[in-house]
């Protein structure tokens, strides 16, 4: 039967939302979707070298440089939610007073605070560049830890060393009660994060499924698929927020 | 430490209630690593025996790129197998990425050199009067290696049990070239390192565990089967 | 009939000849005794008539064939033989199994090895719990099974009692009879070595009273 | 296949440019791994000696717990530790986690194993008279485990090499325990990791080659020292 | 003075016993010939008597105390002698180096065991490389070294050479003039066996000639 491989970021599938999402389409169409979870790079990177199907990541610089170089076609908005600030209980650095993320930033490195950084170039890791150079602020300060993992592992760490962080809201949710963390900062416009599905482009790669890739990518954006993806919830919290713009 | 004897109960439950999907799991960790070692072992044995019983130009260059080679990185051979057997890679046409062969090829790759050094060491270990008594006997090259393996099965056994675990507890290539496809790429290791990911460290020893048992029962078999061979230390 | 010569055959050792032999023929049928102090190069000799040394200069010859090691037409006993690691009977089958014998032949064959060596009530032991004379006994009779046209044994009665020197000689006898030839090393002097045909002498490194 | 050429010139140029990143990266690798082998190395000869020499009640179920031990993937002991060590942990105290001492201990037991069962076979290789000679010449036990452990020393020497491979390439343990924090526990391997994810493989594979590199002038080194020893096989 | 004794010992291998020996005695200086044949258990008891085999009944002591392996007073030469693979005079020093000798004493008795044994030229040479006689004789001045009082020696002569014979025999008067105690195995007869003291015979399980 059919099979159809989509690669994604390791955030997104750790979320547990594909789970959720995939089992309804496979039942609906036959096509068993075998799914690929790796860092943003990687996931791009196996669309580039056509090793799968479809992409699904949350890195709007890198996606669009992946269409323009005209690996991906038909670059769809599926969903959001959105970036947060959490550190620890008490909040030494006093971010909940706070009003932009930039400042939020900037008094973390006022008041020597430690802050733990992916520093694995992905989308996360994009987002907080972006906000230190807002920031007018040279890294690395004192507190700055890069630790190059996934955004679970900086949660934990976080914990551990009792720091900040920059997380997404849907692996926040995933696992706050298991951290000594709370959230100290959310909302900035700057926090948006975005999902995008683009398919892998079948001029450079005449093997790939198109057809099924086109497909899901449209099961996903219609109001089907966009009813579930609202649907989706975490002890009674939504992670995403459907943004397709079609139907 | 409460919670992990939780979640291992529970993991080992769920193995004895037969839930389709952990043994899924299980089956494609075992059936790969199973495979790939016994693909490496006649041409490990061959090397082995050939660099401790013969001289031969180009013998001391094996070795030392053989003992370097024990060093690579699994996740290192996992890149660099993706980007041969990836669409854009000489072999992409093989469509071998992401499935079960491309995994055994990964570890077939991670257990050779492990077992070469072992088993050179183990007929190092066989005076080479034994090699000169079988030949002298009318044995041919092949019965002579048939001979001397046995002479040192215990040796061997230990190479075997020492690459099996390698690459059973091995989680960078299988996780590069394999992809952790639920249901059929998945291993045990690259479902720990998923748990682990999401921070279920719990769930992730209790798999482990999981392993450990299954590993346990495999060692018990083969310590069993190996049985009286370890006492003859005497002479 | 053939024989084993061997021409112009020396070995050296880290820039010292141990021994250089300028002509040397094991004819069939003829039993030899070669002497030396030690260390003068007897186990070596062997090991190059063998083929299992390879000598620094010159050939060894089996008729007008060069040696070569394996076809099992040239048997040596090793001074302190090795045995395998499994039981007494298993040793003496190896041997056999490269025979293609019927498995009656075989049996009958491994019967009688055994029973030479006075080993049958140790068919099932292990090789390594053996006395000394029990290994050399066995070893013996494994080249026995092997049916070579020349032996070459170093020091093959060094361990054995009495008695079973004895019964190697009927079985050095039994050899002769069917046209092998024989080259033995003994430190010891005794019977079995009155029953030689020809003394050879190692000594500084030449090999002599070989009369050809 | 251009690109990685490229790459890894470039990464080995760095490497001789002395760029302090790389090499810091690398020293901790080094050290780490280093460290954790010779620590691990007495009770592993010990044990395997006296696995080899002695009969005692337990032995069997030594030798195969060890043996089952090898299986255990080394993100598990990774786990482990991290639930150990970390501040609700039982030695939290110590504010050992994200250390370099906490992967030494990772490490230490990562390798101890794989020594195990390779000096246990390496000893077994050793007749039980060696054993007797010495110890009638009036050796105390340890010259004896001394002189015996010389009669094997390129099967320990095998040994060392294929322990020190297994950690120097591990990343599982080093990830959970050190945290690839950079500057402090990064090792070669977790930026391998890094920048696996981050789908820049050529970068990956240049450093797996650094790594190589170092791997193989280290083992071109232990060979030479090894020289002679090995060409005596005779008798 | 004291002396190496045995009560009641006894050692059985899968349900038969190989021989039981309800006492014996091995008084200084004296030399006695353990004589036997092939597997009558000549090795056995050595190896019983100097502590390396545990007897399946009895005890061993030397004079009032117990046994002990180690202590280097009872030195068993095995029948094969194991030498590591070391040069030969590494062989010979790794004794000395039990025995907290000064320099030059020490170097002085490596020269003096190596000259006995016939081997000062190949003082450098790997011990792997010796001959079969080599073998025997370093492993004998090896012992020499260890200076025990009491010597088991497994055929010690099997594969020496005549004059190797003769030298053997005036280090057993040496050792026994310096109040040590001999006790030797053999197969072959001849001038040293005619300078011992007292002949003991294994047997159909019992140790025969113990005249105590
Ligand atoms: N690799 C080597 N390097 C140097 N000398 C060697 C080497 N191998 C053997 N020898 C020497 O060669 C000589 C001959 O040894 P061989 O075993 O042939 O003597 P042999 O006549 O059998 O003596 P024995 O009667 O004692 O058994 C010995 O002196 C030995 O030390
Ligand atoms: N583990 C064992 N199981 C059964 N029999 C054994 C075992 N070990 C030794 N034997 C037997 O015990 C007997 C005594 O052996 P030992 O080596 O003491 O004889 P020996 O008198 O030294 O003979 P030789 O003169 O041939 O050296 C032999 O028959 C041998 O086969
Ligand atoms: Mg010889
Ligand atoms: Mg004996």
């Amino acid at each position: 039967d059919a099979q159809l491989r989509l690669a994604t970021t390791t955030s997104t599938y750790n979320s547990g939302l594909l789970d959720f999402l995939l089992p309804e389409f496979e039942a609906k169409t036959g096509v068993q979707v075998h799914v690929i979870s790796v860092g943003t790079g990687a996931a791009l990177r196996l669309g580039q070298d056509g090793d799968v199907d479809l992409v699904m990541t949350h890195a709007p610089e890198a996606e669009a440089a992946f269409v323009a170089a005209g690996y991906g076609i038909e670059p769809k908005a599926l969903m959001y939610n959105d970036f947060v600030i959490v550190g620890p209980l008490n909040d030494p650095s006093g971010l909940k007073e706070v009003n932009s993320a930039v400042d939020a930033f900037t008094q973390m490195v006022a008041r020597d605070a430690m802050f733990i950084s992916r520093g694995d170039d992905s989308g996360t890791h994009i987002k907080e560049n972006e906000i230190w150079h807002a920031a007018n602020i040279t890294l690395p300060f004192a507190g700055y830890r890069a630790v190059g993992q996934g955004m679970g592992r900086v949660l934990s760490i976080a914990d551990e060393l009792q720091a900040y962080a920059l997380t997404d809201r849907g692996t926040w949710l995933a696992m706050k009660s298991k951290l000594d963390l709370a959230l100290v900062y959310e909302g900035d416009e700057r926090l948006f994060n975005p999902y995008q599905v683009i398919l892998v482009n079948p001029e450079r790669h005449p093997h790939v499924k198109v057809d099924l890739a086109r497909q899901l990518s449209d099961w996903l954006v219609s109001t089907e698929g966009q009813r579930l993806i609202n649907a989706f919830q975490i002890e009674g919290e939504a992670l995403f927020f459907a943004s397709a713009d079609s139907e | 430490m409460e919670s992990i004897s939780q979640a291992t109960f529970d993991a080992l439950a769920l193995l004895l209630s037969g839930d389709a999907a952990l043994w899924g799991i299980i089956l494609v960790s075992f059936k790969v690593s199973l495979t790939a070692l016994f693909l490496a072992l006649p041409v490990a044995l061959l090397l082995g025996f050939a660099l401790s019983f013969w001289r031969f130009p180009g013998h001391w260059m094996i070795v030392t790129l053989n003992n370097t080679l024990l060093s690579i990185p699994t996740v290192v051979i996992g890149l660099i197998l993706v980007l041969l057997l990836s669409r854009n890679g000489p072999f992409g046409d093989l469509r071998l990425l992401f499935t079960q062969p491309a995994m055994i090829l990964g570890q077939i790759l991670i257990c050779f050199p492990l077992l070469v050094t072992m088993l050179h060491a183990a007929y190092q270990g066989v005076s080479r009067h034994a090699w000169e008594t079988a030949r002298t006997l009318g044995c041919s090259r092949l019965k002579t290696l048939w001979l001397i393996t046995r002479e040192v099965k215990f040796a061997v056994l230990a190479a075997l049990v020492a690459a099996f675990g390698r690459i059973i507890a091995e989680v960078g290539c299988a996780m590069m070239v394999g992809g952790n496809i639920a249901g059929y790429t998945r291993t045990i290791t690259t479902s720990i390192a998923l748990e682990t990911t999401k921070g279920e460290y719990v769930q992730g020893i209790a798999l482990g565990i999981v392993l450990l048992v299954l590993a346990l029962l495999l060692n018990l078999l083969v310590g069993m089967s190996r049985g009286r061979s370890i006492q003859g230390v005497s002479q | 009939m053939t024989r084993l010569s061997a021409e112009n055959i020396s070995i050296r050792y880290g820039g010292k000849t141990l021994w250089q032999v300028d002509r040397l023929v094991l004819p069939a049928s003829r039993f030899i005794h070669l002497q030396g102090a030690n260390g003068s190069g007897k186990t070596t000799l062997m090991k190059v008539l063998s083929g299992l040394l390879k000598p620094d200069s010159g050939k060894v010859s089996v008729g007008l064939n060069a040696l070569k090691v394996g076809d099992g037409r040239v048997c040596y006993l090793h001074q302190h033989p090795y045995l395998f690691d499994v039981t007494v009977r298993e040793n003496l089958r190896l041997v056999l199994n490269s025979q293609r014998l019927s498995k009656k032949e075989s049996v009958s064959r491994l019967d009688e090895a055994m029973s030479w060596a006075g080993l049958t009530e140790l068919a099932g032991q292990s090789a390594r719990t053996l006395s000394g004379g029990q290994r050399q006994a066995l070893a013996m009779a494994r080249a026995w099974l092997c049916r070579p046209t020349f032996w070459l044994l170093d020091e093959p009665i060094a361990s054995l009692d009495t008695e079973a020197v004895l019964r190697f000689g009927d079985l050095v006898k039994h050899i002769l009879d069917e046209g092998a030839g024989v080259l033995l090393t003994a430190h010891q002097s005794g019977s079995l070595l009155s029953m030689c045909h020809e003394s050879w002498v190692l000594k500084e490194g030449r090999l002599h009273g070989q009369s050809s």
